[in-house]
């Protein structure tokens, strides 16, 4: 009904050619009403319209820019604020605005309606944005129909006019010819969209006993423009289930290649490692906060600058750690296990302390929100693509570091055997302290990510050791390769069996897997051969 | 054939050999009847192959060690000798050839508890002790006794037992030492200390790589002398680089060179062999 | 004693030190007014601060130590449903008095408690009503989506009988689960679109709890589910939760709860004023940032009506003040008064929808005309007609 | 070029070393016999740095580094081969013989006289150290020692499980390398054929205490074998 | 001198052993029940029922503790899944308690009420017999140990060892952990049981009931602490701590750990099973959450900050430990994780053989007499260590603390 009102509207304002109508104030007022009703019909009324105007007052509305001043309507506009209805500045600005909201309902209304009359802007931009909008929601086509019509005529550039024929076949699919139907349906069959096919699925519903849709051939191509365009989906929705999968194995891999280090190579039980994740993400905060107060221009790289800073605090933090406590348990790994819980209580209440209990918000950078559409039911999230990239970028840092230093060659060493390494000439606790430093600042850069798409809190470490830990010991301890396997592994058969059977079950079966996994190889992914392992 | 059917018949089936339940089986393999050394053959390696990463350590290893024999290994370093001693001990599985305990046991099937079980000691390169217990408590754990859980249970030392655990701190010399920690002796009483749980143990054949390591010149006789006193009751095998102590022993020498064997002879005749002078004795 | 011992039983570490800090904080910031009134009875209160760490046998000893060692008069306290029901049998034991003040399932009520949260009937249901309506968008279509725990089973099988009663097919409903603590949402965002895509307008309804809530919604947003198509309503996400999020990705989702920090009325002013003066005061982190939400707000509630009552009994003896509760009123600061009902120790409340905005306050785009009795006993399930009062 | 002097060492309530002094001179092969037991291997722990100093002096080329960390004296110029070989297990041989050189700059080259002594180390650049057979783990140890080229061997018997060739090696090997006269041997060992044609100086210990000393040739003389068996 | 390895009880605890668990069960059996009930509540030596609790459930966590120390500190298998055996006991005996609600409950209904709610219409299988008293208390012993079983069996078979076998035990835990929360499972979700009426019939906050439970937690611990010492001057317990510290080489003379380690890791499991049935009716509530990783950590540490390897030591680290968490939450609630974790920290560092370590340290210093024999049982970490792997490390990681 509302789609019928605003549309036949709209072709009534379009064909209205020249004829330019004031806009009606008591349509203006009805905007600023508390009932519902009265909102919508307002809007429809301005919608009609279809002139400069009214898209002024529509598109205010929908950026909350529209606002009641002493009963006249006004929108808000860079500190200016003008009168609604003829778009002239008001000089003094009036005081008491009292904003004028829309709910869920209302803002779709809105903006299918501005969708509608952009579709004949100037700006090919503008088309493109308006016409996508309505194929993700188009409403009711047979209404919208006469516009589509003029529109796909009007029309001059490919890809809009791709998408304006799409609109205009699925606008088509209520006609009452079926002749046109079945042309329609034919159009669609072409999609690889969802929507396409929610379209097409009432052609083949029964109600009661009865076809919804009378026309057989129409009924038939339905069919099997519904089977075509489920081979679509079903492809990339394999791709996406696998992205996910991959996706979420970076983060685990993020989380845990600290751990691969302090633990792997160091055998440091480091139960404090979430902290360090935790210390990496509050460094991310910070930096969003200074960047905030000091560089607002350059907000959305504040996260470029957090990598460094995430990487040197939680160095210096874990550093600090190893100074303190942990020297002093090389070779009682278990000891460090105790300590380092104590460790974590003490970082956790700290950063309680400090921040307080509840999260602090950290947003994605406008250039990590959002996504890339691989395909109509594809869409890979920017924040997460450059978490993949990133964690590839830490892996490869940390497989340098450990393999093509000379630092990292003392590491193993001393690891392997601290006193003779001592005999050889390598300052052993400094090596061990850079080294713990290191592993702390992977960890931190792993806080940075999980940063950008997880809670910031004084306990956000808590929930990745577990998993941290499940990752270098299914590698294998000391093994970096068994790390990214196993990451990737896990987050793959995670999300498989999440798909499957749901997010609790399929955590369980993913640590009875586990389990099991490690009976047969009880050394991990990549065990270590040779035969100093036993000994 | 006969024989195929009586390894099968002694040695349980592969997968029963993963989850060895010492007790049931213990009956089954190790009675000391059930060493079958009715052609006083001990040990029989039999075209042994051992690789790693392509590297064959043992190349068609073949080897035969009489009952009561003391044998001594010889051959350069790396030549395969602890390796071989793994393959016996169940630590390393050969990737071909046969190793038999006797005309029966067929050790590449059995997991290394199973096969000190049947009678094989070992004593390591490198001396493993337990070193948070008292010389005298690796002793009594090395006993010859039942080695169930239900039975260390309720187990007691008995006069046999004492007596032969006094012996021996006595014939290793450490009697003195007997209630210190043996983590706390130095390298060679260790050493000493291995070869006495191995004693203790009383096993048919006992692996020894070289046990006279880090000795004296002196202790190194007398570690001569108790192995040739050891010879008949026991075999021994033997690894050692040290030709004196070789010398001592007397016994028949085998040297191995990559992975397989080079010469075999007393050993007047192998120290004359131009070949064994050139990979292993030098000039 | 010329003072009056208040417990405080909210967890100040571990998983729910997030949510339960900001009580104690209200609970003493309440208690500090009422002491610069006068207190009650002519006695100050004074309040006993305990910290049952989030763990729930903890709870339970805190509980009795409270009321047996330390003989407080009351006790404000608990969030979780688990560690509400770990120190009941302490409270039924020694007779003594919680107040109770977080939403909760329902299908309980004590005679030693008062719970100042809303039951399912004055949270859930009109959030539900109102997404079928044609305000709320027509929603035909439902996901049930929460942690897995007793508050979101109980509140969806509630909904569901609900929706089953609207005449919403089975295969219209979705229902999934997540473990605590879940912080990977792809999957489950990929099925909702999935389910959303085949058909009629599809609403979210979510009983997510506590941390799970920001890479829900984080994912949310980056998977381009937007308000107007998809929406969410929750019932355990208020403004100190969204204090911690980036709450772009989440404009226009929605919230049910019986109190909006964004309510105008001079009540809440004084309240918000309050608050933030007491932050000031008490040195809490991020002080010039604090918000109130409703847990806050029935804490506040709470402890007042109890003073009244306490003045009315002229005792704190537990069972005169629960007598002398039953009809106390209060201005509260949802802009409402509030009733606590003569029966079934629950308050009349009322109800608001909020769209969540930018600077993660709430917009309020429906409420209820009055406070609405509360339904402990849901009558969705079978065989609670007859169960409405103690 | 080393000097100890008045040296003591506990472990725990046991007295290990006994006021040991004795020195080490340069272009010399020094060796050192004890039964097992007598502390042989805790003095060379000490002079490492390995066990802390009870009292005494242990002075390098003149100057003191009695507390010196391990690593300082590997600096000023020690190099060690421990008893029982420490090889550093899951390194290659390659990057064992590269921890040598830890004290000298990245670029640094392992001596081809490494290689030429001990070739199976060659052959075996790319194994990991622990994979070695015992012996070449031991020609392994002694190679990683020489690598940066010390004015201070110290060996803890380095003949343990080396075959005869290469022993003889090794003699000649320590022979040309004190002749050089740029570096000073102190050398444990058992094997009293191997110590005596090796040394210049000897010192026999029992019990911590040094009970007898003198040239090579006195060894003989001084019938330290049959000291060594009592 | 000679003392062979023996099983007789008595030489077992000796004659001071046994003065100490006769003035304990004393002291529990008679003193307590006498100042709980005989004096007034002003009495200064009145002990309240507050106190009774507390100490209960401290009892209950010592038998874990011990529990834990005997696979631990004794066998050098850290098992971060005690925390699940511990709630398998409960929950079996919670089982009994629910049944024992009969129709007092909110639904008025023989079933208990989460399952009246979820529309169950007759127990499950599993909670056939749950009425029983007997059978409840079998299960809670028989379910942990049976599970233990067979988890050990798969795992030490496998020869899993050291973090590996800490892992995989804290996978289990969790993942089992997850499996209860869920309302399906039958077992309440995450509210798990609570709101005990009865105990056999006996009102479960009647004074008296309280006295016995507490006494049988009492004599659980003073049984647990002697069948240990049993256990541990047995050769069973020397051939144990031989595993511990060179397992290859038990095996070559001939023992099969895997026999050991299962029947150590067993009986250790139905320990904790029956500390926890115990547990459950003291504190009145049983949930997943008592099978957090947290929570099985903690147990560790119980064992550790007490000393390991010394059966008396996780007695005293779980008294100190939770005591000065409830004082702690009491007196600092806001500081006490400060406190808790600076604890750990100190004991790790400065008592690595606990508490009771550092008693006997101070016992060895005034009698200087024994210094010398004192000092040799702690040796210097032998120098060059050559164990790479953190795995290999652990046994040896856990047999610094060992003083057997
Ligand atoms: N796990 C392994 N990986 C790679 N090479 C190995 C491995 N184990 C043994 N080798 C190699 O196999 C060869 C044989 O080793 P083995 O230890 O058996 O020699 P050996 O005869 O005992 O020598 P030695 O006299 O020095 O003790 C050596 O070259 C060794 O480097
Ligand atoms: N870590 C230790 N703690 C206590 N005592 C020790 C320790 N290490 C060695 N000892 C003791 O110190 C004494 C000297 O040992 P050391 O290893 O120095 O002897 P050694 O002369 O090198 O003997 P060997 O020839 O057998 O190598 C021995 O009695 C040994 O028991
Ligand atoms: N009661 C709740 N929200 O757990
Ligand atoms: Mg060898
Ligand atoms: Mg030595």
């Amino acid at each position: 009904m509302r789609r019928f009102l605003l549309s036949l509207g709209l072709v009534l304002g379009l064909c209205a050619t020249g004829a330019r109508a004031d806009l009606d104030p008591a349509a203006l007022k009805g905007l600023a009403s508390d009932d519902f009703d009265a909102k919508q019909a307002a809007i429809t009324q301005l919608a009609a319209t279809g002139d400069a105007d009214a898209e002024r007052v529509l598109k205010a509305l929908s950026d909350d820019a529209l606002a009641v001043a002493g009963g006249r309507v006004v929108i808000t506009a860079g500190g200016q604020v003008l009168d609604a209805a003829s778009g002239a500045a008001i000089k003094p600005a009036p005081a008491n605005l009292e904003s004028i909201g829309l709910n869920n309902a209302l803002r779709q209304q809105v903006d299918g309606a501005l969708a509608a009359l952009r579709l004949f802007s100037a700006d090919r931009a503008e088309r493109l944005a308006a016409a996508k909008l309505l194929l993700a929601d188009m409403g009711d086509g047979a209404t919208l129909l006469p516009i589509l019509d003029k529109a796909v005529q009007a029309e001059t550039d490919g890809e809009i006019k791709t998408i304006l024929a799409q609109l205009h076949a699925q606008a088509r699919l209520t006609s009452p010819d079926a002749a046109v139907r079945l042309a329609a349906v034919q159009a669609l069959g072409e999609s690889a969209s969802p929507a396409v096919k929610a379209l097409l699925l009432p052609l083949i519903e029964k109600q009661g006993d009865a076809y919804l849709e009378t026309d057989d051939k129409v009924r038939y191509a339905a069919q099997t423009a519904i089977k075509s365009i489920e081979g679509r989906l079903a492809w990339s929705e394999t791709a996406g289930q696998i992205f996910t999968g991959v996706s979420l194995g970076s983060i685990l891999l993020l989380a845990a290649l600290g751990l691969a280090i302090t633990y792997g190579v160091m055998g440091v039980i480091n139960m404090a490692h979430g902290e360090l994740l935790m210390i990496g993400a509050y460094s991310a905060y910070a930096m969003q906060t200074l960047f905030r107060a000091q560089f607002p221009d350059f907000v959305d790289y504040y996260l470029v600058a957090a990598v460094p800073v995430a990487f040197f605090v939680a160095a210096l933090v874990g550093m600090a750690m190893e100074r303190t406590v942990i020297r002093h348990l090389y070779g009682r790994p278990l000891e460090t296990l105790l300590a380092t819980w104590g460790l974590s209580l003490v970082l956790i209440q700290a950063a309680r302390l400090l921040f307080g209990a509840q999260n602090v918000e950290v947003a994605n950078p406008v250039w990590m929100s959002g996504g890339v559409q691989i395909a109509e039911n594809l869409a890979l999230p920017w924040n997460r693509l450059v978490i993949v990239a990133f964690s590839g970028f830490v892996l490869l840092l940390v497989w340098l570091m450990m393999n093509k230093t000379r630092l990292g060659m003392f590491v193993r060493a001393v690891t392997q055997n601290r006193p003779m390494a001592g005999c050889v000439g390598v300052p052993t606790a400094r090596i061990d302290t850079l080294a713990f430093g290191i592993g702390s600042g992977i960890a931190g850069l792993g806080g940075v990510a999980l940063s950008q798409i997880a809670n910031v809190g004084p306990d956000m470490g808590t929930g990745y050791i577990v998993d941290s830990f499940m990752v270098v010991v299914l590698g294998g301890v000391g093994q970096l390769a068994g790390a990214v396997w196993a990451a990737l592994g896990l987050g793959v058969v995670s999300k498989f069996l999440e798909g499957w059977a749901g997010a609790v079950i399929a955590k369980i079966l993913v640590l009875v897997f586990i389990i099991i996994f490690i009976q047969k190889r009880p050394q991990g992914l990549f065990a270590l051969k040779g035969r100093f392992v036993e000994n | 054939m006969r024989v195929e059917s009586s390894i099968s018949r002694n040695a349980p089936a592969d997968g029963q050999t993963e989850h060895w339940d010492g007790e049931a089986s213990t009956g089954h393999v190790l009675k000391p009847g059930e060493l079958d050394l009715s052609h006083n053959v001990i040990l029989y390696l039999d075209d042994i192959t051992v690789s790693f990463d392509g590297f064959r350590a043992l190349n068609a290893l073949s080897l035969q060690i009489d009952a009561g024999e003391l044998r001594c290994i010889i051959g350069p370093n790396g030549a395969g000798k602890t390796t071989m001693m793994d393959v016996i001990t169940g630590k390393t599985r050969p990737d071909s050839g046969k190793a038999f305990f006797g005309q029966t046991i067929d050790l590449t099937r059995m997991t290394e508890p199973q096969i000190a079980h049947a009678g094989i000691g070992r004593k390591f390169q490198k001396p493993t002790i337990f070193e948070h217990h008292t010389v005298f408590e690796n002793l009594e754990l090395a006993l010859k006794t039942d080695k169930s859980v239900k039975k260390s249970l309720f187990a007691r030392l008995f006069g046999d037992d004492l007596d032969k655990i006094a012996d021996t701190l006595k014939q290793i010399r450490l009697a003195d030492q007997a209630d210190r920690p043996a983590g706390l002796l130095s390298h060679g009483q260790k050493q000493w200390l291995e070869i006495g749980m191995l004693l203790v143990q009383d096993p048919k054949l006992l692996l020894l790589d070289e046990p006279v390591a880090g000795m004296t010149d002196d202790e190194t006789e007398r570690t001569a002398e108790l192995f040739v006193s050891l010879k008949g009751k026991h075999s021994l095998m033997v690894v050692e680089h040290d030709m004196a102590f070789v010398e001592a022993l007397g016994g028949k020498v085998t040297v191995l060179c990559e992975g397989s064997v080079l010469a075999e002879g007393d050993l007047a005749t192998v120290q004359a062999d131009p070949r064994v002078i050139d990979v292993y004795l030098g000039r | 004693a010329d003072t009056i011992k208040v417990g405080i039983l909210h967890s100040l570490s571990g998983t729910m030190a997030i949510s339960e800090t900001a009580l104690k904080e209200t609970a003493l910031m309440t208690i500090d007014e009422i002491n610069a009134k006068g207190g009650v009875l002519g006695k100050k209160l004074e309040p006993v601060v305990v910290d049952p760490a989030s763990d729930w046998p903890k709870f339970a000893e805190k509980a009795r130590q409270l009321l047996s060692q330390d003989k407080v008069a009351v006790t404000f306290g608990c969030w979780t449903s688990v560690s509400r029901k770990s120190v009941l049998p302490v409270y039924k034991e020694l007779n003594g008095l919680l107040f109770y003040p977080v939403q909760y399932e329902g299908e309980e009520l004590e005679k030693n408690v008062f719970y100042t949260g809303a039951a399912p009937n004055q949270q859930a249901i009109p959030a539900v009503e109102y997404l079928m309506s044609k305000e709320g968008g027509s929603a035909k279509r439902f996901v049930l989506l929460g942690t897995d725990y007793v508050y979101p089973r109980t509140t969806n099988k509630i909904l569901r009988a609900f929706l089953k009663s609207k005449g919403v097919a089975e295969s219209d409903i979705m229902e999934e689960y997540t473990p605590f603590g879940h912080s990977d949402y792809q999957t489950i965002i990929a099925k909702i679109k999935k389910f959303a895509a085949e058909g009629k307008k599809t609403a979210v309804i979510s009983t997510i709890n506590g941390d799970s809530n920001v890479p829900f919604y984080k994912e949310l947003g980056n998977a381009g589910l937007k308000a107007k198509d998809v929406p969410v309503v929750a019932f355990s996400v208020g403004e100190e939760e969204l204090r911690g999020v980036d709450a772009k990705p989440l404009v226009g989702h929605l919230a049910a709860w019986n109190y909006f920090m964004s309510v105008k009325n001079p009540e809440n002013d004084k309240f918000i004023k309050m608050y933030r003066d007491w932050a000031k005061k008490a040195k809490l982190p991020k002080a010039d940032t604090v918000v109130t939400n409703d847990p806050m707000e029935a804490t506040y509630v709470g402890i007042h009506m109890w003073a009244q009552a306490v003045e009315k009994a002229k005792s704190t003896d537990t069972d005169k003040v629960i007598a002398a509760m039953a009809g106390q009123t209060f201005n509260a600061p949802s802009g409402f008064t509030l009733k606590m009902d003569e029966t079934n120790h629950h308050l009349h409340k009322p109800v608001f929808i909020g769209e969540i905005k930018a600077d993660g306050q709430f917009n309020t785009v429906w409420k209820t005309k009055g406070p609405i009795r509360a339904q402990p006993w849901s009558p969705f399930i079978p065989g609670n007609e007859s169960k409405q009062k103690l | 070029m080393l000097t100890v002097t008045n040296l003591n060492q506990y472990y725990g309530g046991s007295h290990i070393l006994r006021d040991l002094s004795f020195e080490v001179p340069m272009g010399k092969v020094t060796t050192l016999l004890g039964r097992n037991g007598v502390g042989k291997t805790t003095l060379l722990k000490t002079l490492m740095g390995l066990v802390p100093a009870a009292t005494g002096s242990i002075a390098l080329a003149g100057q003191d580094i009695t507390k010196a960390a391990s690593y300082n004296r590997v600096r000023a110029g020690i190099g060690y081969v421990p008893q029982g070989r420490e090889i550093f297990p899951r390194l290659t041989v390659e990057e064992n013989l590269q921890m040598g050189l830890a004290t000298r700059p990245a670029s640094s080259q392992v001596p081809a006289r490494i290689f030429e002594m001990f070739p199976v180390l060659k052959q075996m650049m790319k194994r990991r150290g622990g994979d070695l057979s015992g012996g070449q783990q031991q020609q392994l140890a002694i190679g990683r020692a020489l690598a940066p080229g010390p004015t201070l061997l110290i060996l803890d018997e380095p003949t343990e499980g080396i075959q005869p060739s290469i022993i003889k090696d090794i003699e000649r090997a320590i022979r040309a390398l004190a002749e050089t006269g740029e570096m000073a041997i102190l050398l444990v060992e058992q094997y009293y054929d191997f110590a005596r044609s090796l040394a210049d100086h000897y010192l026999l210990m029992e019990r911590g205490e040094i009970i007898s000393r003198g040239t090579g040739a006195d060894m003989d003389t001084n019938n330290v074998r049959e000291m060594l068996s009592v | 001198m000679r003392t062979p390895a023996t099983v007789k009880l008595v030489a077992g605890l000796g004659p001071k052993g046994w003065l100490a668990v006769a003035i304990t069960a004393l002291v529990a059996w008679v003193l307590v029940p006498l100042a709980h009930l005989m004096l007034p509540e002003s009495h200064p030596l009145h002990v309240s029922t507050f106190a009774i609790t507390l100490i209960g459930k401290i009892l209950c966590y010592a038998v874990v503790a011990v529990a834990m120390d005997l696979i631990w500190g004794y066998g050098g298998i850290l098992s971060l899944g005690h925390g699940l055996f511990f709630a398998l006991g409960g929950y079996s005996f919670g089982m009994y308690l629910m049944r024992q609600i009969g129709r007092e409950g909110s639904y008025q209904s023989d079933l208990p009420d989460f399952m009246v709610f979820l529309d169950w219409k007759e127990l499950p299988w599993y909670w056939t017999g749950s009425d029983h008293f007997l059978w409840a208390l079998f299960l809670a012993v028989a379910v942990p140990g049976v599970i233990a079983w067979i988890f050990g069996y798969f795992a030490f078979r496998s020869r899993i060892k050291g973090v590996y076998f800490s892992i995989i035990t804290q996978a289990l835990t969790y993942a089992a952990m997850l499996f209860f929360f869920r309302n399906e499972t039958g077992f309440g979700g995450n509210n798990g049981f609570t709101d005990f009426k009865r105990i056999l019939g006996y009102s479960i906050t009647a004074p008296e009931t309280r006295l016995v439970l507490f006494g049988l937690s009492v004599a659980l611990l003073l049984g647990t602490l002697i069948l240990g010492r049993v256990l541990i001057a047995s050769k069973f317990g020397k051939v144990l701590t031989a595993i511990r510290d060179a397992e290859s080489r038990v095996m070559f003379i001939g023992y099969n750990p895997l026999h050991y380690k299962l029947f150590i890791w067993t009986l250790s499991a139905m320990l904790c099973g029956l500390a926890g049935a115990l547990y459950v009716p003291q504190v009145g509530i049983i949930n997943p959450s008592e099978m957090s990783v947290a929570n099985s950590i903690e147990i560790a540490i119980w064992a550790a900050v007490g000393g390991r390897g010394t059966l008396i030591g996780p007695v005293f680290g779980a008294a100190i430990v939770n005591l000065s968490k409830s004082w702690f939450t009491t007196s600092f609630p806001e500081y006490w994780l400060f406190f808790l974790g600076l604890l750990f920290i100190l004991v790790t560092l400065y008592l690595p053989q606990g508490v009771v370590g550092l008693w006997a340290k101070l016992t060895r210093r005034e009698a200087k007499a024994a210094a010398a024999a004192a000092k040799a049982e702690t040796p210097a970490a032998p120098a060059p260590r050559s164990t790479p792997t953190p795995a290999a490390e652990l046994p040896a990681g856990a047999a610094k603390g060992a003083s057997a």
